[in-house]
């Protein structure tokens, strides 16, 4: 095959050995923590350097390297392309900002961070690039299975506790039942490929396997369990929120904004650059299993008290819209409806990155507040924007993105979403004409319910009085956490205000997915003015929003300083006159979620922890169980449990009867001979 | 965009932020005509706002920047909806800027500042207030955005200009599926703005009371802008029901040669929506605040609805 | 003949049996057998270098035969004595501490140690059937007595279960071993009978009526050997009661060279029907090994019993891909064959360190075991994630090539192999998650464990999952070939 | 057919008597002494064999045998169930009768299974495989249903018997190396078992495996 290695193949390489190489030098840890230590700010170089390397992949031609490593015949194969390069710059974004945040972090369990982290966060970080970069099955089942066993230690550190074993091991084995599945979807794809170079395994002859619908269609269905298992898509997305609030913090963000990408990664190289033109159905799948994904991700994160885990579960809501844009693009490509596949796609790649930049913020903050407080519970937390301004700061732009409020980027990805789903009005079928504007209609539930939920989150925990005492003595987050949340909000911003630019980054990515089915793919305006389609169609201006806002907004405070000149005086609340005035009076987090329990019960499984009468500090607390355990897990647990009791009959504790099995084994196989 | 366009604009984002008090006034009036009784004149909140103005604001002892910051950003957001909602002209730039999606999204915006601002201080009422302000908005929002959808589809365009010229492109065509999009485009309204039947702004009955638990703790300017962007909120929501359903008689294009005829029509759709508003607050009753979601699940069925009407009557 | 020196492959051990059998009470005794495995170890290179140089050769007329599918097995086993006596120096001075081994039974346990693998080399050299059978009957009794080498009740039921059931075993195997001669002597006469590569060049016209009886004798005969369902349950008591260096090379080489001599006749009964039912018939019994071995995981207690299944499980799936045949399945299976042999001892030297530091097999006694004994709880826990088929290790390799053939030539069995992959995967991690994490109960290990053959053999799984030498590649290949369909 | 393959038929037929008879005998010594007759057949068989097609090296294989299995083994056995006093075996678990039945069905599925070889078998004795075959099934039952270590091992040792009676009927026995190796195996087999029975006597003071098997984990 030919070689044709360009530079930045070369950089992410050099990086990947670099981290290959540093990680067991972090075993060292707990002699020299400070070289250890200070070579988090280093990887952050590395990881900027590698989205630079993706930025200059976007434009170049896929380039291809092989190393003489793997299996007989089947050396490793390097690609990067523009697809990889797209998420190289998404992956080096937030890791740039999360080693800087990890820099200056230390767990509050005091263990040595450098030891337990260290180590495996750069395996990690190694085998997330090689997953980017790998071009035949063979590295890349055994980059994602790295990945999944590193992430799974780091998400065990703090392993005394039996919750965090349980959340680590559910994890591990989830994540294995995708890999497994992945992996019978390659062979298959690979039993009907031209068994050339490498056996057939690398993408390249894949991507030549002629597939019968059938088949297609089979390896469709198991890539989506596969890839979904690792994205969180319904119903294998339990282990999300059990192991991201028990993970270190910067671990959950890198989990959230990284790692669950890589099962859209891995959907859209099979779907779109692998495996044959689409059938119509795939996307009208993918579509509704993203929407339900969406729609229970929100309600969920809206009744949990658990702040990491409402950020896990809304994270579960945006693997939803995700998905369902994917779905969408692919329904359209099915379709032949060129422009909308390459918006959706815009939309679904556009919200890739908001999510990972957003949620991760979100997450570095929550680890923030963690080591302030030592406390997860939001019910337990509150004003603590007095006590962590700029914490609070940074959140609220977090807070604001996720709700999908122009003019931050979240809304962005959704304003684009929704378009992709208003064009639908074409399709042969009238059912699917019907359906798809309804796709609409939940996506905006799921917005309205986010906005609720970030609203929950953000002001039980910053706003208002402090409920417990502990929180006085609360202080914010050190330099480096703070440059690590600044860098994401920051970039926040810019993807929010600069749209048009975004999009001119994802047109290559786009027309690559699109392969032969490219158009000149999407509406791309010269200015800051967004408008996928047509300018007649649909158009947004955040600059001209933002600048418009402010310009009210400061003509307004002008003129009244002007006008009235009364100092504002400070008071006592007023509270309606009542005169006490106790944390207790305040929403707690479950009354907050009490609506949304309220209106989607049936949904739900709740148990409720009241307190007895004579408590002296009663503290009411309702957990909200993921009902998908009643319906699905336990049912499967008890029955490879029965099986594995019938499997313990064959031991009796009797020789003779062990003579016996061999005898009539013998007289049945020569019954069956002769 | 020329002068004249720059011109229309600004013009219109005037007539927003000055004449939003107004309708209120007229709305009020003519609660209080039903009634019977002789109301306080339009200009009633003016005065309101005048007094409010001039008083000293008293604020919370740790009341946050955001808690200061809010009344600003809201009213610049909800000014900001309305510049962008072709009232007396269809061309002009800022509806380029924001389609109707983005104005959903600054009523979000809007909704949630509002919510963290009542929360601040930590007062029962205030995160009640929130909560229920949020439970209202989660319902509302994806009903306003359903109902707006219904034109969208029509005129194949999320842009409020393109729907007012496709809409009045043509000499008045009776689409059902606006039906019920109008009928589910009221009820939103009423939830929105916090209108019997959702709410009363007449009272501050604690139980029952959201919108106004939001700003409790509110006084003097900051007061007075809070009320000042209900009362423009009012008006943008009913000029936006205007482009939506009674679009014609505005200007297409721009060029002041339309603008008074159109003004004056304006005014006139205005008001009568004012009175229809007030006919309905008079007859329905506040109803309890558990069956606020049925309420707007059944907007929001019917805007969906409408929605798929259009695919089943189309053609 | 020059190669003859090659036969010290098997009078080595057999010298160092009898030297031990005099010496073994002595505390030179352990350097002594390292001496002695050193030295097969030594041979066996010298003769993989032949091999290497000369290719495959005969020895003692055609007594002995060296090819690239026995070659590598026979510098495994050597290798796999080799650091087991190196653990078993540490471990059993420990257990003589502890007073288990008194000098008479060192003496039997080292004496022992050499005759079986005097017994697993011939039975790899040898070209004779015959000699097939009696070297698998002499490890049978040589580690019988070896398994019951601590006299408690337990180990003696173990011992007695694995005496009586190998026995018949192995009894029918010679059985089938007759029959196999009785086909061929009218073709070859009374003594090129017995020769394997002669039986081979004539497979095709051996009768198949009687090649196929033969076969199901040698296949429940060996198959009990290898610890294939349903004639495997000497297995896990064999592993749990014997010595742990014992239950080291129970599951990484005699279970090798039995399912090594089912393949031999596979190859033959295969040859004689001129069909596929021999290879369907192990591919049956393999499957089932795995399913079974994979549900039986989840309910074991005794963290030995837990690997000896954990064995059985992965005999199971490399007499599956032995029993599909072709170039890639054989390939597979026999990688297989190496990781596993490697990964399944280093798991026991690190267990067998673990159950002795904490006083019992009972795993849920065991925790936190990175705690105080970092070196063994990594060991453990790596040994696991790759005996899981975890990459980058090697298991990982065999099994995805194991997975793609039986796609390409079995679909019907692959949703079996996942099932029993994922059970496997569940069974085994959450116990051993268990033991490594977690606060600790395990006191800290006062004597040093020797964990270095541990690690040795944990960096080699760890090689052959990332890189295959090009020999080894080229040995596998011509073996894959050698075996057909 | 030549008068000595009659005389094998006829030795053949005893041997299969004698395994019937072992399989219903309870008193352990007698069952030694069965086992001594049956390795006395099996000798004159195989020298039977040797006279008939003048291969003198099985007169070695039969002498070897008659030694081994008349006189060594038979010894060491009676030594044993002296010293550790084992003289019934008790009751097993399916009655006699039911015994026989299940034998005789063995018996005939023996000679289903070997028809076919012996049609094609070009060795003058071909029919005494079935009776090979089916001593082999009966030995293996017995194995099963005796409950004590000792007649289980004698049961063990009928079995390696049937063996070399079905090398030597069917094929002129095995090259001398080979019986040699099988012999070996055997005394040190029977040698072992010698040991063993020894240590569990000690553990569980009986040989009956039931005790042996009571134990819980």
């Amino acid at each position: 095959m030919s070689m044709s290695v360009g530079v930045p193949l070369e950089l992410a390489t050099g990086i990947l050995v670099l981290w290959f190489l540093w990680a067991p030098v972090s075993l060292l840890g707990t002699r020299f923590p400070h070289l250890v230590r200070g070579f988090f700010p280093i990887s952050a170089g590395a990881a900027f350097t590698l989205s630079i390397a993706g930025f200059m992949a976007l434009t170049h031609a896929p380039m291809t390297m092989t190393l003489p490593l793997g299996l007989p015949s089947l050396p490793f194969h390097l690609r990067l392309d523009p697809l990889s390069g797209f998420f190289l710059i998404l992956f080096g974004a937030t890791t740039c900002a999360i080693a800087l945040y990890l820099t200056g972090y230390r767990h509050r369990e005091g263990y040595p961070v450098e030891l337990r982290i260290g180590f495996s966060f750069h395996i990690l970080l190694a085998s997330i690039v090689l997953i980017f970069l790998a071009d035949d099955v063979y590295v890349f089942m055994l980059s994602w299975e790295l990945m999944a066993v590193s992430s799974y230690f780091l998400v065990v550190t703090d392993h005394h506790t039996e919750v965090v074993r349980k959340a680590g091991f559910l994890y591990l084995l989830i994540e294995h039942i995708g890999a497994l599945a992945i992996m019978v979807a390659f062979a298959i794809m690979r039993a009907h490929a031209s068994q050339g170079v490498g056996m057939g395994y690398t993408f390249h002859a894949l991507h030549k396997a002629t597939l019968s619908v059938d088949q297609a269609g089979l390896v469709f269905f198991l890539m989506l369990l596969g890839f979904g298992a690792k994205a969180g898509l319904l119903p294998l997305h339990v282990w999300l929120p059990e192991a991201h609030p028990v993970a270190p913090s910067p671990v959950s963000a890198l989990l959230s904004s990284v790692l669950l990408k890589l099962g859209i990664y891995g959907l859209l190289r099979v779907l779109f650059d692998l495996l044959p033109a689409p059938m119509g159905w795939w996307g009208l799948v993918a579509l509704v299993l993203g929407l339900v994904t969406a729609l229970f991700g929100a309600i969920a994160s809206a009744v949990q008290n658990d702040m990491k885990r409402l950020l896990a579960y809304s994270s579960v809501e945006n693997i939803g819209l995700i998905t369902a844009g994917l779905g969408l693009a692919l329904l359209f490509m099915a379709h032949d409806m060129r422009t909308l596949a390459a918006l959706a796609l815009a939309a679904t790649l556009y919200h890739c990155i908001n999510h990972a930049f957003f949620k991760g913020l979100l997450f570095l903050g929550a680890g923030s507040v963690l080591h302030a407080t030592g406390e997860r519970h939001i019910g337990r937390l509150g004003g603590l924007i007095r006590r962590m301004p700029l914490t609070a700061l940074l959140m609220l732009v977090g807070t604001l993105a996720l709700a999908g409020v122009p003019p931050l980027n979240g809304f962005v990805s959704e304003w684009l979403l929704l378009q992709a789903f208003l064009g639908a009005t074409a399709f042969s079928q009238p059912y699917l004409n019907m359906g798809v504007p309804l796709g609409a209609a939940l996506i905006a539930l799921v917005a309205g319910l986010a906005a609720y939920v970030m609203v929950k989150f953000y002001g039980i925990i910053f706003l208002g009085r402090p409920r417990e005492s502990t929180l006085q003595n609360a202080v914010d987050a050190g330099p480096w956490e703070r440059a690590g949340m600044a860098v994401l909000a920051a970039l926040c911003v810019a993807l929010g205000l600069l749209p048009t630019t975004v999009m001119h980054l994802l047109h290559p990515t786009i027309a690559f997915l699109m392969g032969a089915h490219a158009p000149q793919a999407l509406h791309l305006t010269p200015g800051l003015l967004i408008a996928p389609l047509a300018v007649r169609d649909a158009t947004y201006l955040p600059m001209a929003v933002l600048g418009v806002m402010t310009l009210i907004g400061v003509v307004a405070f002008v003129a009244v300083r002007r006008l009235f000149l009364r100092r504002m005086r400070r008071a006592r609340p007023w509270n309606c006159g009542y005169p006490v005035l106790s944390a207790q009076m305040q929403d707690s987090a479950e009354g907050f979620g009490q609506p949304i329990q309220h209106i989607f019960a049936t949904f739900l499984r709740l148990r409720r922890v009241v307190p007895v009468p004579e408590d002296a500090a009663p503290f009411y607390e309702s957990v909200v169980e993921d009902p998908l355990w009643y319906v699905l897990y336990l049912p499967i647990m008890r029955a490879v449990g029965k099986v594995s009791v019938a499997a313990g009959l064959l031991r009796h504790r009797k020789i003779a009867i062990y003579l016996l099995y061999s005898f009539v084994t013998l007289i049945a196989l020569l019954v069956f001979a002769s | 965009m020329n002068r004249a366009t720059l011109g229309l604009q600004g013009l219109q984002l005037i007539l927003c932020v000055a004449a939003a008090p107004l309708l209120i006034g007229w709305v009020g009036l003519c609660r209080a005509w039903f009634a019977n009784r002789s109301g306080a004149g339009v200009l009633q909140p003016y005065r309101v706002l005048k007094k409010l103005f001039a008083k000293t604001p008293v604020v919370a002892h740790d009341a946050s920047p955001l808690f200061l910051a809010t009344p600003y950003i809201i009213f610049a957001a909800t000014a900001l909806a309305g510049a962008s909602v072709p009232m007396i002209s269809a061309a002009r730039p800022l509806t380029d800027a924001a389609d109707v999606i983005t104005l959903a999204g600054l009523f979000i915006l809007t909704r949630i500042f509002t919510a963290l601002a009542a929360m601040d201080i930590g007062t029962a009422f205030g995160s009640m207030g929130a909560r229920r302000e949020m439970l209202v908005g989660f319902l509302a929002e994806p009903a306003l955005l359903m109902v707006l959808f219904t034109p969208a589809l029509i005129s194949h365009s999320t842009s409020l200009t393109v729907i007012v010229q496709h809409l009045t492109a043509s000499s008045p065509i009776l689409y059902p599926s606006m039906a019920f999009a109008a009928a589910a485009y009221v009820m939103v309204l009423l939830a929105e703005n916090g209108r019997i039947p959702i709410d009363n702004p007449g009272t501050h009955l604690e139980l029952t009371m959201i919108h106004e638990a939001l700003n409790l703790e509110y006084s003097g300017r900051y007061l007075a802008l809070i009320e000042w962007t209900t009362a423009m909120k009012l008006f943008v929501y009913m000029s936006i029901g205007v482009a939506l359903f009674i679009p014609w008689g505005i200007p297409r294009h721009g060029g002041l040669a339309h603008l008074p005829w159109a003004l004056v029509l304006f005014c006139a759709k205005l008001c009568i929506g004012g009175i229809a508003l007030a006919f309905l607050e008079t007859i329905l009753a506040k109803m309890r605040l558990f069956r606020v979601p049925e309420f707007l699940g059944t907007a929001f069925m019917l805007a969906v609805l409408g929605l798929l009407l259009r695919f089943l009557l189309r053609r | 003949m020059s190669n003859m020196i090659f036969l010290g492959i098997v009078i080595v051990p057999l010298a160092g049996a009898a030297c031990l059998g005099v010496l073994g009470d002595r505390e030179a005794a352990f350097g002594i057998n390292i001496l002695f495995t050193l030295l097969t170890s030594l041979v066996a290179m010298a003769m993989t270098w032949h091999v290497i140089h000369a290719g495959s050769f005969f020895m003692a007329g055609l007594q002995f035969f060296i090819n690239p599918f026995n070659i590598f097995l026979v510098d495994l086993t050597a290798f796999v004595t080799l650091t087991t006596a190196f653990f078993s120096r540490a471990y059993m001075r420990i257990e003589r501490h502890t007073g288990r081994l008194n000098p008479a039974r060192s003496k039997i346990y080292h004496a022992m140690y050499q005759l079986f693998s005097f017994t697993m080399l011939l039975a790899l050299t040898t070209n004779n059937i015959g000699t097939l059978w009696i070297a698998m009957e002499g490890a049978t009794l040589s580690t019988a007595l070896l398994v019951g080498l601590y006299r408690t009740p337990a180990s003696l039921e173990a011992a007695w279960k694995y005496f009586i059931l190998c026995g018949a075993g192995i009894a029918l195997a010679l059985f089938g071993t007759i029959m196999m001669y009785f086909a061929a002597h009218t073709l070859l006469g009374p003594y090129a009978g017995l020769l394997w590569t002669r039986l081979d060049a004539v497979k095709t016209q051996l009768d198949p009526y009687i090649a196929g009886i033969a076969f199901v004798f040698l296949i429940v005969g060996y198959g009990t050997k290898v610890g294939l369902v349903p004639m495997h349950n000497w297995l896990p008591d064999a592993h749990a009661e014997g010595p742990t260096p014992i239950s080291a090379i129970l599951s990484g080489l005699l279970l090798n060279v039995a399912l090594y001599a089912v393949v031999r006749f596979k190859v033959l009964a295969s040859g004689a029907l001129h069909d596929h039912w021999p290879g369907a018939l192990m591919m049956g019994f393999g499957l089932t090994s795995t399913l079974v071995a994979a549900f039986s995981l989840a309910r074991q207690r005794d963290i030995k019993r837990l690997f000896s299944y954990s064995s059985i499980e992965h005999m199971g799936l490399a007499t599956f891909a032995f029993g599909m045949g072709g170039p890639l399945a054989n390939f597979a299976a026999l990688l297989h064959m190496t990781v596993h042999s490697l990964a399944k001892s280093s798991i026991f030297f690190s267990s067998g360190h673990v159950a002795q530091k904490s006083g019992t097999q009972d795993m849920t006694k065991m925790s936190g075991l990175l705690e105080r004994n970092p070196g063994m709880g990594w060991s453990l826990l790596l040994g696991s994630l790759a005996i899981l088929g975890v990459p980058p290790f090697g298991l990982f390799a065999s099994e995805f090539l194991i997975v793609t053939a039986a796609i390409h030539q079995a679909p019907w069995s692959v949703p079996f192999l996942i099932l029993g992959l994922v059970v496997a995967f569940a069974a085994i991690f959450q116990k051993v998650q268990g033991i490594v994490f977690g606060a600790s109960q395990i006191p800290k290990a006062l004597s040093p464990p020797s964990l270095i053959p541990a690690f040795v053999h944990l960096a080699l799984v760890l090689l052959l999952g990332l890189y295959i030498p090009p020999i080894l590649t080229a040995w596998y290949t011509d073996a894959a070939r050698l075996l057909g369909v | 057919m030549p008068p000595f393959t009659q005389v094998i038929n006829m030795l053949a037929a005893l041997f299969l008597l004698v395994a019937f008879a072992m399989l219903s005998q309870r008193r352990i010594v007698n069952l030694i002494n069965l086992y001594a007759i049956q390795g006395l057949i099996l000798a004159l068989s195989i020298s039977v064999v040797a006279y008939g097609t003048h291969q003198n090296h099985l007169y070695w294989s039969a002498a070897l045998n008659g030694l081994l299995k008349v006189c060594v083994v038979p010894v060491l056995l009676h030594r044993l169930v002296r010293t550790l006093k084992v003289a019934w075996d008790p009751e097993s678990l399916v009655r006699i009768p039911t015994v026989m039945l299940l034998g005789l069905a063995l018996v005939i599925f023996a000679f289903h299974v070997s028809l076919p070889i012996a049609g094609l078998a070009r060795t003058v004795n071909h029919d005494t495989l079935g009776v090979a075959l089916a001593s082999i099934f009966l030995s293996f039952l017995m194995m099963i249903l005796r409950t004590t270590a000792i007649s289980q091992v004698i049961g063990f040792l009928a079995l390696e018997n049937g063996l070399i009676f079905a090398a030597t009927s069917v094929t002129y026995g095995m090259p001398m190396v080979i019986e040699l190796g099988i012999a070996l195996d055997v005394i040190v087999g029977v040698l072992i078992f010698g040991v063993f029975s020894f240590h569990i006597r000690a553990q569980f003071d009986s040989l009956d495996l039931r005790h042996m098997e009571r134990r819980d984990e």
